[in-house]
């Protein structure tokens, strides 16, 4: 079901822009002058700050692309404000990451009736219209990934106690990871005994498992969503004094997958959520406007829809992984 | 004016015969010889003062230094942008992007003016966006008319803050934790509502139909936000509710004295507010197509910035429209300046800060100027 | 110097070359000028060592800006200012009171949160490292009250439960707190009643006899010759006379050099009533108040109003009048009782209904409560008459000004703009607006709660020409006042409350002072 | 002091010849026969009420109906979630997730009693948990003493909090915009010092040795928040400085004529609010292990929510910190309770602004009913 640029199967961050995939073919090559519009909600955490980062970084590496980075905002009024002035100076592509996909659409339709391609990241917009390219990670996969995990943990055991602790609870993607995950131990006769909701911020992780430990005296599993507020979620747990459980993360930070490798806490795996799809965007968006393709597919037009897997990181595996990990 | 006092002079409404009917009182007080007043007794300030000292001149130097300031906001914008500030899409742009935050700073600046303060704007603007954008609701709008989804939004604004005015006004809940709890309240109710997912409103054609036109090639939001500020410099300067809001905000114990109705006032300036917010929900709508209870995040202390920058004073008492719709434009002018130059994120948030305090000093020294030459 | 001062020529009666050198206090050429107005436009002030040294002038004259000139609540623009022989600037309060300079604002100036102890030692907190001591403060502050004669003040108390008479007390002590050697007086009478008014002369004269020096501000004339050592005399900003003798001085020389006027007499000359009394009493009452009670502060009050009728409210601070006004006018909810206007029962508890009947209240603390201090002048006039000047709502500023102006001139307010802020105006001038509010309104009933406080005597005598011929127009009015010879001068008929009770009842012209005075106190609780 | 006192009392100081010396003047005065004072009337409410009446017995009051608020949240939380609610272990974790709050309203409380408001504090909090835990830092302190990060976390608070001091005592910009301004900026700083990172501190031995012990079994996080509640109201009920706050709070002209630096008293209480975000910076730190400039977001609002809900007046000169801290604790109570009970966030939400509004409404009643006994 996924697709995949194609530097992730080489373990090797292709974050340097044209230099290390150069070998691979001429799209890296310096092409038409460009100008690419780049609009993201604020980056209040590190996996957001992360895709802003390494999507200023790629596009430095190329010469001939002009980044507009426009502030990170969650006010869906000012974000459009924002692809409206992008519009008006009629930049050549934008990469898009909503904080609301479906609020965003209006004036994403808008910018591609303006012959300007958008390339949709993350929030998928609720017409396929709005975008030229969706660059989408898979949440409700994410979801799947972690229950699946667990089932094979599990081993057939179905009195287990499983604890959940979601991300921002009104925002579709963390509907989509607790479907997933909701269908994933259903599949093995799980089911999650009790849900909180964090912030995606180390503080609002501490809370949430302070108070979800109190509600779970005893647990067997703990997912969650999201690996900067499980920086305050470990805290809790170590202040806790609890071990008793496994718990697995979300989104793959560096800091959890070292945490991972050393196997020093309750932290088993963790699961992938890539924080380098903004830069992805970014390499299509210019790939779109100066008329190329992708180089490692016969297609002779950038695809429609990019969606990124979710692998499960343990201790096995987790060398591969490190290196894309993004710093929470 | 001068005949009535003439006319008195001759002393004959001193006969007291026909005391029992006084078609008016003036006519009935006692008459001081002019000779006195012209003999020495004016006080020397009272011939002087007669241009400066006056409230509303006061105000208007205010309004000056806030003008200055969106100036220089325009001119660095230029200067650093070039045409791409400087255009006329642009200026849509930005006063598309003033919609929002205009229309509740409209509202915001009765409830503060009339000593009050109302944080459940941002939040009371996504529960009406919602409840418009039901199923429900929807299929009614599409049997009967589009507007159908308008009164729905401005009978959940005026209902919330119905709530907001009952609870301050006669349960004497302080307003900021009134308001506050509202806040909560209804952005979770609006959670519930929507079940956290994003309302589109697509189909409603007539809506949209409505809000493309472009009269005069400005977008409707900008008409809707340019009524709204109209409406409400009249209704606060030029009527008799706007004159009880600034009795009520300047000293709610002698505005009861006085006669007036102060908490059946104080509970319409939170329907007012109430109903500025329905009308950001249905710009939400128009420029995003749905209904979300994310929408209007933080929009509460936009706007009171907005509102206290313009130069209504927090305390009560004294307010002003144009003030806030200027204090509106340095807001999204400055945010436009930034995204245009491209500037880091955290050094936009800087920079705002420091303009926001700049902005309010520069307004107190040019006011202090003034006063004093 | 004005051309007034030329006309006078030297400032009268001044031992001037003499005095300047014992003089404990030396102020010279004193001017504050604010935004528009010039507040004080040359004062000199000398006052000496023991002496009590009284302040006069009309409202507006510039009293309270020289004190808080003095006081360094203000700093003045020019003047120089000699203390205990040596040239000063005081840059903040604090220094002032080091100095020795205690004064009571005329806006009594407590913080209604903190105790009565706690306002006392406010700013010279009685304290060690920081810590207050509460024991020594309340000991201390006890001490202070009964030597001022108010034991019965517990120090624990706050001071924003105190009726405005016991305020009164606790600025005093507060004054007293420090180390004074000039105890500044402005307008201390005017929430006292007769009683407290002489307790106050007793403290004042025992600090005078140990050589304090007291600057002491009023317009009541009769204080001065009970109190008062030598006189300034401020009109319009400036000096036009000082060191006057208290005791010699003729009322109307006082009086002439206030207002540069002569005004007979101060309190309401005794006309007959230009309707006769028959007719009066004939005439079917507008305000009738049926067993009205407030629960805890009055009960029982029944009063009759008949048009062309004064009616006036005797009574000690503190007895329940103002309660009884605000009751009647709904301004409070009533426990129990009737109010009824031309026959008709008026809604319990709704200033709003109120109005609409046609009744007008002019309260005590027309700051607080009488006052849009920052809006215009003619705002605060047609505020509660806006539905005259509007249509469908909207509003005819210009005859709104017109008509404000119209009152304006009538009523001799100063400076006459009606587009300025009340707050600029003295008080007696900002009463004049309260007033101007209820006769631009024809009021059917109006309830004047203190209506000359502070109120210098050439607009006292006017207000009470004014009530007088209010009444004569058909209007029903009733008065609360302190001053006896107020109430029974302007009134026609007189009730006296004791306790929240009225206790008697009679014409005006069937009493006298010191029988009023009997019936207030008689049996005040032991 | 009495000695001083019974110096003076020989009477010596009437004599006028040395008019210059004057002593005490009361001591001037003669002391008056009981009979005269027993007549007065100037304080007949006081002999009328005398064990009620005193706002202090109001305070009292006030603090009976958030006992009772209070107990009825436990009392719930009791009936439905039994022992996991009604354990010293859950009673731990309350205490310990209001720890950061509870700090930050200590400090709220005094500002708010001295008449103004911080929005900052929870920027503030984010960007001295960020400053004093940057790679530069945390490599001084473990060269010296772990303690250097709290010097370094108290000092950003402080100066953060002189400036809005500053600002707004002799800037006189109002409070709520200057503090908004800083949040805007503090948070912006915060995010360009950690580039949106969250800092671990977890190499800070010291510091965890430090806050990981638990004396009589209680975390040092806990014991900290009781300290600061302590302090404050040591502070604010038994000094000068706490006087002199409800002073500057409730009329601060009266608190400038008695002689008290009101300009002064204003920035310092800004400091203190400053420095007590830095506490709960530390809280931050000790319990995430992280510093973030996403800490303490909307912490204000649950700040000032907490503050006035404890009967703290917003409009100054009346302030509480066992008010506070029950309001503080009824917040993190009633989370408690409904995590426990496994409820959906938004009904959590609906339920925590109606509880607001009943709690302010509870309280009211109460003292109002002991107020007309
Ligand atoms: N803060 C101020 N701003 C502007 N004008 C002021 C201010 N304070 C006083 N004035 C003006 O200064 C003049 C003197 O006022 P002041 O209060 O000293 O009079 P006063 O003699 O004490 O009168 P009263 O007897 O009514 O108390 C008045 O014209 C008043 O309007
Ligand atoms: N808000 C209040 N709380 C408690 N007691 C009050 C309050 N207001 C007034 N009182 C008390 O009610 C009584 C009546 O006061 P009121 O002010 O009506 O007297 P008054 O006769 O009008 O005297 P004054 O001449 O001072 O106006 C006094 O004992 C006063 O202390
Ligand atoms: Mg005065
Ligand atoms: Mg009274």
């Amino acid at each position: 079901t996924s697709n995949d640029d194609s530097s992730d199967d080489e373990g090797n961050p292709n974050l340097d822009g044209g230099n290390s995939n150069a070998e691979a073919g001429s799209n890296d090559e310096a092409g038409d002058k460009i100008v690419i519009g780049f609009s993201a909600p604020a980056a209040d955490h590190g996996w957001m700050a992360s895709i802003t980062d390494s999507t200023e970084r790629v596009a430095e590496g190329y010469d001939d692309v002009e980044l507009r980075l426009v502030e990170g905002t969650n006010d869906v009024n000012a974000q459009i404000s924002q692809v409206e002035t992008f519009i008006n100076d009629g930049v050549d592509a934008i990469v898009l990451l909503p904080f609301d996909g479906a609020a965003m659409t209006p004036v994403a339709l808008q910018a591609m009736e303006a012959g300007i391609p958008v390339v949709n990241v993350d929030r998928e917009f609720d017409d396929p219209n709005a975008a030229r390219v969706t660059v989408l990670g898979d949440n409700y996969g994410m979801g799947v990934s972690a229950g699946e995990w667990i089932c094979n943990d599990a081993g057939g055991e179905t009195d287990l106690v499983i604890g959940e602790i979601q991300g921002i609870a009104s925002l579709p993607l963390t509907q989509d990871r607790s479907q997933g995950f909701a269908d994933a131990l259903g599949e093995c006769g799980l089911e999650v005994a009790n849900q909180v909701e964090a912030q995606f911020t180390p503080e609002s992780g501490t809370d949430a498992a302070t108070n979800l430990l109190r509600a779970l005296p005893e647990m067997d599993y703990l997912w969650n969503h999201d690996d900067d507020q499980g920086v305050g979620v470990l805290a809790a747990i170590e202040e806790a004094g609890r071990d008793e459980f496994k718990m697995i993360g979300g989104a793959g930070s560096k800091q959890v997958m070292e945490s991972i490798k050393a196997d020093d806490s309750v932290l088993k795996a963790t699961v992938i959520y890539p924080s380098t799809q903004g830069a992805d965007g970014l390499k299509l968006a210019r790939l779109l406007a100066q008329g190329k393709a992708v180089d490692d597919l016969v297609e002779v037009e950038v695809p429609r829809e990019v969606q990124l897997y979710a692998p499960v990181v343990t201790a096995d595996n987790v060398d591969k992984y490190l290196e894309t990990a993004f710093e929470s | 004016m001068t005949d009535s006092r003439t006319e008195r002079s001759d002393g004959s409404s001193l006969d007291k015969n026909d005391g029992k009917h006084v078609a008016d009182p003036v006519e009935a007080l006692p008459e001081v010889e002019p000779t006195d007043s012209s003999q020495s007794t004016i006080a020397p300030a009272a011939t002087r003062n007669s241009t400066f000292g006056r409230l509303a001149d006061m105000g208007f130097f205010r309004i000056v230094g806030l003008v200055v300031v969106l100036l220089l906001i325009v001119l660095v914008g230029t200067i650093t942008a070039g045409d791409r500030f400087f255009a006329t899409d642009n200026f849509l742009t930005i006063l598309r992007s003033s919609a929002v935050l205009g229309v509740v700073a409209v509202g915001m600046t009765f409830v503060i003016t009339g000593g009050g303060i109302d944080l459940s704007v941002g939040a009371v603007a996504a529960l009406a966006s919602v409840w418009a954008t039901t199923v429900a609701n929807q299929q009614i709008a599409q049997d009967t008319h589009w507007s159908f989804i308008v009164l729905v939004a401005v009978l959940v604004g005026a209902g919330a803050g119905l709530v907001n005015g009952i609870l301050i006004a006669y349960g004497k809940v302080v307003a900021f934790i009134a308001t506050l709890a509202m806040l909560v309240a209804a952005r979770a109710l609006a959670e519930t509502i929507s079940d956290n997912r994003n309302q589109s409103a697509r189909e409603l054609r007539g809506f949209f139909d409505f809000f493309g036109q472009k009269p005069l090639g400005i977008d409707m939001v900008i008409w809707l936000f340019v009524v709204v500020a109209i409406v409400g410099w009249v209704l606060l300067n030029r009527t008799t509710f706007g004159r009880r809001t600034f009795a009520v905000g300047g000293n709610p114990e002698a505005a009861r004295l006085a006669g007036i109705n102060v908490k059946r006032h104080t509970t319409l300036l939170y329907v007012l507010a109430g109903v500025c917010a329905a009308l950001a929900a249905l710009i939400y709508i128009a420029r995003t197509t749905t209904g979300s209870s994310s929408h209007g995040e933080l929009l509460e202390l936009d706007a009171i910035a907005a509102v206290v920058i313009g130069g209504t004073l927090l305390a009560g008492g004294r307010g002003t429209i144009t003030g806030t719709v200027l204090g509106v434009l340095i807001f999204t002018t400055l945010t436009n300046v930034f995204v245009l130059n491209n500037r880091p994120p955290s050094e936009q948030d800087l920079l705002k800060g420091a303009v926001i305090v700049a902005a309010v000093l520069l307004q107190q020294f040019v006011a202090s100027r003034k006063r004093t030459t | 110097m004005t051309t007034l001062d030329k006309q006078l020529g030297e400032p009268e009666g001044a031992p001037s070359s003499a005095g300047s050198d014992d003089a404990l206090l030396h102020m010279r050429g004193i001017v504050k000028q604010f935004a528009a107005v010039r507040a004080l436009d040359g004062v000199d002030l000398d006052v000496r060592a023991g002496e009590v040294h009284c302040l006069l002038g009309q409202n507006g004259a510039g009293k309270s800006t020289m004190i808080k000139v003095l006081s360094a609540s203000y700093q003045p623009d020019e003047g120089t200012v000699r203390w205990d022989g040596e040239e000063v600037r005081f840059s903040t309060p604090q220094a002032a009171i080091k100095a020795g300079i205690s004064t009571i604002y005329q806006e009594l100036d407590l913080v209604p949160g903190l105790t009565v102890a706690e306002n006392i030692y406010l700013g010279h907190e009685v304290s060690t490292a920081g810590f207050s001591r509460r024991g020594d403060t309340n000991q201390r502050t006890r001490d202070l009250l009964a030597r001022l004669g108010h034991s019965e003040i517990p120090p624990g108390r706050l001071v924003g439960d105190l009726s405005p008479a016991g305020q009164q007390v606790v600025s005093m002590a507060r004054a007293l707190s420090h180390d004074t050697r000039l105890l500044i007086l402005d307008e201390p009478s005017a929430v006292l009643d007769h009683g407290e008014v002489e307790n106050l002369f007793r403290v004042v004269r025992s600090l005078t006899a140990a050589g304090v020096a007291v600057i002491y501000i009023t317009h009541r004339l009769d204080e001065i010759r009970e109190i008062g050592d030598r006189i300034t005399v401020l009109k319009d900003g400036s000096t036009v006379a000082t060191g006057l003798p208290a005791r010699e001085t003729p009322t109307s020389e006082l009086i002439r050099l206030m207002t540069g006027r002569s005004i007979k007499y101060v309190f309401p000359e005794r006309t007959e009533q230009s309707v006769s009394a028959e007719d009066v009493a004939a005439a079917e009452p507008v305000l009738k108040v049926e067993d009205l009670s407030l629960a805890g502060v009055f009960s029982d009050v029944d009063l009759q109003v008949r048009p062309g009728e004064i009616v006036g409210l005797a009574g000690l601070v503190g007895s329940g009048r103002t309660e009884i006004l605000e009751t009647i006018y709904g301004a409070r909810r009533a426990s129990s009782g009737s109010v009824h206007v031309d026959g008709k029962p008026l809604r319990r508890g709704s200033t709003h209904a109120a109005v609409k009947a046609g009744v007008g209240l002019a309260p005590e603390e027309r700051k607080s409560q009488g006052l849009l201090l920052d809006q215009s002048v003619y705002t605060n006039i047609t505020v509660s008459s806006m539905g005259r000047f509007s249509k469908l709502g909207f509003l005819d500023r210009g005859a709104e000004k017109r008509r404000a102006h119209e009152y304006v001139e009538s009523l001799d307010v100063r400076p006459k703009g009606v587009e300025h802020a009340v707050r600029a105006l003295s008080g007696g001038n900002q009463q004049k607006i309260v007033l101007a509010r209820w006769l631009l309104r024809d009021c059917r009933v109006l309830l004047l709660d203190e209506p000359t406080r502070g109120v210098d005597v050439g607009a006292r005598s006017e207000i009470y020409k004014l009530v007088r011929s209010l009444a004569d127009s058909g209007i029903a009015v009733l008065v609360v006042s302190s001053e006896v010879e107020e109430v029974l001068g302007l009134a026609d008929r007189v009730l006296v409350v004791r306790e929240g009770r009225v206790v008697h009842e009679a014409v005006a012209t069937e009493l006298d002072e010191s029988r009023v005075l009997d019936l207030v106190m008689e049996g005040t609780p032991k």
